[in-house]
């Protein structure tokens, strides 16, 4: 599989090809001006070789500003072009498609958790369909770790308390490296992995072949009733006699939340996972903050499925039913309503 | 550094203003002014240590060199406070997959 | 470039460096250096400020909550003996400049004093911290869980901000001692002052830090905590 | 011109001034001072040396079999603490810049001569506790200290290091303070700031950031300490702690340190390429503002250390912008050394040799600096030998080649002796095969994604990695010669003559070793510097 010498890393994802773009660009530009300012060093070293005739350098006086001026403004132009296309492939590492389906993965001292959301665990490996955008939220449950694919060009801290994320798109089924980054411990060299691209009717059939698992959404929707969250986050459910103590989560992830006190937050994955292990920090404009703490109470794994349930609650939905299904809770009787 | 001496008067002035100022930033702490509180305090606050710098440490009559000196110290501290929080300002704004 | 001969005739001052042309370049440098090594200090407890200034605006309302724990009355104290030992401290360089040296002696002695009681009030404060179990670590505890860590936080800030600020006025008072004795000897007089006016530019500065401690660490929580009415 | 054998040192000498062990170790003196941190620095050198080879050893092969796990952390992490804070930190400004500064200006000493010797005292402390620590068993968080793992998970000697790195920082304070002030008002009649050498530009630029960046890594190295010994959890995520915070203000100071080793060594390298093509510096101006201009920018660009560390997306932009400033000052340094060559008288002598060579390997450590800085190229080699490639050629064939060209020049001022110069180029020569043959392959290794700090690595990385381990036993070598012939030279070089080089400036208008207080008599400037008109011919002249 691996070759034995190679020079260059195997371009497996919709990025990589941006990125190697990018790379052979600042590549020649470095290769011009090292060559130029070699070449002479080497020349001038060799014609103003110092000799008896020449025991001094010139000292004639040149004008040097146009020259300055000349060599200051090209690097400068080159240095800012190539910044707005670093920009732009940085926003497409960044930014993950639309239709990116939500993967989890839980970093710990020297072990990668993956979780699809299917909810079929790995660990240190990870099978993705190519040409599906995948997107990974990450955790840590105790150093700062990295997750990184060269294969794929993409690579994003995993951070304790909070959550980041890292998407790609594998172009080309087979076998890649998935290493841990940032250092971590002892063990850092062995936080290793293989990522496995497989071909969409591969994928399905890997998932098939006796994998088990509740899916990510479901079992956060039994979470999201355990441990009793809808009895304030009523949201439609709410009624004069029984009114909600919390606000609504239906739709909110990914607004603007407006906050007691003035300010706005964006109600992103660390938002959510926050508000949930210390719901005080932002309190939500026209509520109380009397939500209790859940922190200690969860795992990291469930906290991503509580997260995840959130996330997938569209606008006017009502909270799940028992069995957490978020896509029946359109009508959904309100059988826990009392 | 000239050998300018402050006069007496001067530093009592400037303690009175001081005491004054600090008076004045707890008593406000108490009324409800949104974010009116902090600006306030940190005003009164940049104010205090102005006189301080200025007439204590006798900056008022002391070269240029000893004004950028102080002025090089602020600027720097603002960079650290403004880049860092250019991070923590923006953390949010990434564009969010759904 | 070439040199040239330019002898100079020391006249020499008991306190003038071999090194130095004469007293005033050995004064110029000394308090430029001081005003150097103070940016430094600026940057030394600017790093302490940036963690503030994020974390408070991370967990505002718990910092709200914890400040109101402070005691506003000994902080408001505080700050108003530490502003005296500036004006002390001030007069003492004025002393010096006039050759006023028992002035010298009795106003450094003034400023060591309310230092020690500003030092002796941080220690009651922190003394009450210790019994209301507000010292982060194994033993804090905080009524409100759900702002139990933004108010752990505030407090290891409060005591890394108010020790460091402290163990400059150790510092400070000890440096006192050690100008006391030419002090008293009276070896600080008008073309010889160098010393003191560099320990108050020192003294001054750790009293700016605390006019910025005192509001930011006393006052933030004291017309209720946001959201709470 | 003949090489004059006479072995005798013109008297009195600051060499010369005391024998005692007393009279070096409270000696006031500037020179005598830069001694101390000469042999110190040396030392630390050569010990930082031995991890840096040791790790390469057991890199030599994919599967962790010369050391274990554990060790080979150790060995990276304090080949790294030693190295950054230790050596390449104090080794140009307080060797050649303690030396040097006052004798460049015509003072006859620092400004304040006790602190000076104040900052060796601490700098020795602090490198004692370090190496205590070392001694204990070592310490395995890499020399950034990242937390939580620092603060939290770590069973070394954290706390030891971090203060021994704290109490450094002082002395590195100390020193910054020291040059200021003594630039500021120690200058001889007549020398305005436009008739310093670049290499005081270089030194006062270094010494800004030596007294802005180092207090805020202090702080934050003694927060780590406080909160491992007293749970004050200031970067403790349980607390909403933001480990990232930890990062910034970290970088605060570490970025702009690589300008505090980089920017003297550029001083130096202006005043090699001044006086062995006997050329005026082209552009002086811009050399010396683009030091100027390196140390304030330096300042603003700490963030690319974090594009992909949880920063914002656009706080990345914005450091990425702003890194692509801090390349234009550098990159106009590398064109005005260039054409300061033009039309010049270049000699051959190993100074030179070390001043070209970081020329040419300062220019890939530069661009490729620019390149990671580059956002989009960031995410994929960030953490990976592409990045210790970059750094290693900033600093070792950067900031070493800059120390070891500015120590084969002032050799001769410093010691009054000439060293053997044969030898001397043959080892130039072996430092720049062996640096180049040791780090070129990194950059390869890195973008194939191999990320630094690993013990064991998956086998399609094993020819790169023995080709780098080849170069650093080739430049080890390198560095064993100028240990030997330097020191042999002491013994039995020829005298140098008050200016060997033919070369100009105030240091080379006195004796070599110069007197106590450097000159006989105050010099009074009234030109420019690198002004050969008044030269006398020069012992080496072809």
């Amino acid at each position: 599989m691996w070759p034995n010498f190679p020079l260059f890393p195997d371009a497996a994802s919709s990025v990589a090809r941006e990125v190697d773009a990018l790379y052979l660009g600042w590549l020649a530009i470095s290769l011009f001006f090292s060559l130029l300012i070699g070449a002479l060093i080497v020349v001038f070293f060799m014609k103003y070789r110092r000799r008896a005739w020449r025991r001094f350098g010139s000292t004639a006086d040149i004008k040097t500003l146009p020259v300055e001026v000349t060599w200051s403004v090209i690097p400068l132009v080159i240095a800012l072009s190539m910044f707005a296309w670093g920009a732009k492939v940085f926003f497409d590492q960044m930014r993950p498609p639309a239709d990116a389906v939500g993967f989890y993965g839980v970093a710990k001292q020297w072990m990668w958790k993956f979780q699809h959301p299917e909810g079929v665990r790995e660990i240190n490996a990870l099978h993705v369909p190519v040409g599906q955008p995948i997107q990974i939220t990450l955790t840590s449950e105790d150093v700062i770790h990295s997750l990184f694919i060269p294969a794929f060009r993409v690579k994003t801290d995993v951070l304790p308390g909070r959550y980041t994320t890292l998407w790609f798109e594998a172009t080309k089924p087979g076998e890649y490296h998935l290493f841990c980054t940032e250092y971590c411990g002892t063990e850092h060299s062995r936080m290793i992995g293989t990522v496995y691209a497989l071909a969409p009717e591969d994928y399905e059939t890997w998932l098939a072949t006796g994998r088990t698992g509740v899916p990510l959404r479901v079992s956060g929707g039994e979470l999201f009733g355990r441990f009793a969250c809808d009895t304030c986050h009523r949201m439609e459910r709410a009624t004069p006699e029984l009114p909600a103590r919390g606000p609504s989560l239906a739709g909110l992830f990914g607004t603007e939340v407006e906050l007691v006190g003035g300010g706005t937050v964006t109600a992103d994955e660390t938002y959510l996972r926050r508000s949930i292990l210390e719901p005080q920090a932002h309190v939500v404009a026209g509520w109380q903050p009397i939500m209790p703490t859940f922190k200690g109470q969860m795992s990291e794994e469930q906290l991503n499925a509580l997260v995840d349930y959130v996330k997938s609650l569209p606008a006017g939905t009502q909270t799940a039913d028992e069995d957490g299904a978020p896509g029946a809770a359109g009508e959904s009787p309100a059988s826990n309503a009392g | 550094m000239t050998d300018h001496v402050v006069s007496r008067k001067i530093y009592f002035l400037v303690f009175i203003a001081l005491m004054v100022g600090t008076a004045v930033t707890v008593w406000v702490a108490f009324f409800d002014l949104g974010a009116a509180n902090d600006a306030i305090m940190l005003t009164i606050a940049v104010a205090k240590a102005t006189l301080v710098v200025l007439y204590f440490m006798h900056v008022r009559y002391s070269g240029r060199l000893i004004a950028l000196t102080v002025g090089s110290g602020i600027l720097f501290l603002l960079i650290l406070l403004a880049l860092a929080l250019a991070d923590y300002v923006t953390r949010g704004w990434v564009v969010l997959g759904r | 470039m070439s040199s040239l001969h330019a002898e100079h005739g020391p006249r020499h001052h008991p306190a003038l460096a071999h090194h130095f042309e004469d007293l005033e370049q050995q004064k110029e440098a000394s308090s430029f250096g001081m005003w150097v090594f103070l940016v430094t200090e600026i940057m030394f407890f600017g790093g302490l400020f940036c963690a503030y200034l994020i974390y408070r605006r991370a967990s505002f309302a718990a910092f709200a909550e914890a400040s109101a724990t402070l005691d506003i009355d000994l902080g408001a104290f505080n700050t108003a003996v530490l502003i005296g030992s500036s004006l002390t401290m001030a007069l003492a360089v004025w002393s010096a400049q006039m050759s006023r040296k028992k002035l010298v002696v009795l106003f450094l002695l003034a400023t060591f004093v309310l230092g020690g009681v500003f030092l002796g009030v941080k220690v009651v404060e922190y003394g009450h911290k210790f019994h209301e179990h507000h010292v982060p670590g194994r033993h804090f505890e905080w009524e409100n869980p759900a702002t139990e860590a933004g108010a752990e936080m505030f407090f290891s800030l409060y005591f890394a901000m108010t020790g460091l600020h402290a163990s400059h006025m150790v510092v400070g008072m000890g440096l006192i001692l050690f100008l006391l004795v030419p002090a008293w000897r009276g070896r600080y007089g008008r073309d010889y002052y160098n010393p003191i006016e560099c320990f108050g530019l020192y003294w001054h500065f750790v009293d700016i830090v605390w006019i910025f401690l005192f509001p930011l660490l006393y006052l933030i929580g004291r017309h209720g905590v946001p959201g709470g009415h | 011109m003949s090489t004059s054998a006479a072995t005798a040192l013109p008297e009195p000498n600051y060499l010369s001034a005391g024998w005692t062990l007393r009279s070096w170790l409270l000696t006031k003196d500037h020179k005598r001072i830069a001694i101390l941190y000469m042999v110190s620095v040396t030392l630390f050198f050569v010990l930082g040396g031995v991890f840096a080879f040791l790790a390469r050893l057991e890199l030599l092969t994919p599967a962790g079999d010369m050391v274990t796990a554990d060790v080979y952390n150790r060995l990276f992490t304090m080949h790294g603490v030693i190295m950054v804070f230790f050596f390449l930190i104090p080794s140009v400004p307080a060797v050649l810049g303690n030396f040097l500064v006052p004798l460049m200006i015509g003072a006859k000493d620092l400004a304040f001569p006790r602190i000076n010797l104040l900052s060796w005292y601490l700098f020795m402390i602090g490198g004692t506790i370090t190496v205590a620590a070392i001694l204990l068993g070592g310490v395995d968080t890499g020399w950034t200290f990242y937390t939580p793992y620092s603060t939290v998970y770590s069973n070394s000697h954290v706390v030891l290091t971090v203060i021994g790195v704290f109490i450094n920082g002082f002395s590195s304070i100390l020193t910054g303070l020291n040059f200021i002030v003594t630039i500021h008002r120690m200058r001889a009649p007549g020398l305005t700031w436009f008739r310093l050498p670049l290499f005081i530009w270089a030194h006062y630029a270094t010494s800004l950031i030596m007294i802005l960046g180092t207090p805020v890594v202090a702080i934050t190295l003694l927060l780590v300490a406080v909160e491992r010994l007293l749970h004050l959890g200031i970067f403790d995520p349980a607390l909403g702690g933001d480990p990232v915070l930890f990062q910034h203000l970290f970088w605060f100071y570490s970025h702009p340190a690589v300008y505090i080793m980089i920017l003297p060594s550029m001083g130096v390298v202006s005043e090699l390429i001044a006086a062995f093509a006997r050329k005026k510096v082209f552009g002086y101006h811009f050399v010396a503002f683009a030091s100027i201009a390196i140390a304030i920018l330096g300042f603003l660009v700490w963030g690319h250390h974090l594009f992909v560390s949880g920063q914002s997306t656009y706080a990345g932009l914005v450091f990425s912008v702003l890194s692509m400033l801090v390349a234009i000052p550098s990159a106009v340094k590398v064109f005005n050394w260039t054409a300061t060559l033009h039309q010049g008288s270049i000699s051959r002598e190993t100074p030179m040799l070390y001043a070209l060579g970081f020329i040419g390997l300062f220019t890939i450590g530069g661009l490729t600096g620019v390149m990671l800085a580059t956002t989009g190229i960031d995410v994929h080699v960030h953490d990976t030998y592409f990045v210790v490639a970059h750094f290693h050629y900033i600093m070792v064939g950067g900031a070493i080649m800059g120390y070891l060209g500015g120590l084969h020049y002032w050799w001769p001022k410093i010691t009054g002796r000439l060293y053997p110069r044969f030898w001397s180029k043959i080892s130039a020569l072996l430092v720049f095969i062996g640096f180049n043959l040791t780090f070129f392959p990194q950059f390869i290794l890195g973008y194939l994604g191999m990320p630094r700090r690993y013990w064991s690595y998956p086998e399609e990385f094993q020819v790169l990695n023995v080709l780098s381990t080849a170069g650093a036993t080739i430049l080890g070598v390198g560095y064993v010669f100028p240990l030997v012939y330097l020191l042999y030279s002491l013994r039995r070089g020829a005298a140098a003559g008050d200016n060997p080089w033919g070369a100009a400036g105030l240091e080379w208008e006195t004796t070599s070793p110069p007197p106590t207080f450097n000159f006989e008599h105050e010099p009074v400037v009234t030109g420019g510097p690198y002004d050969f008109t008044n030269v006398k011919e020069a012992l080496f002249d072809e």
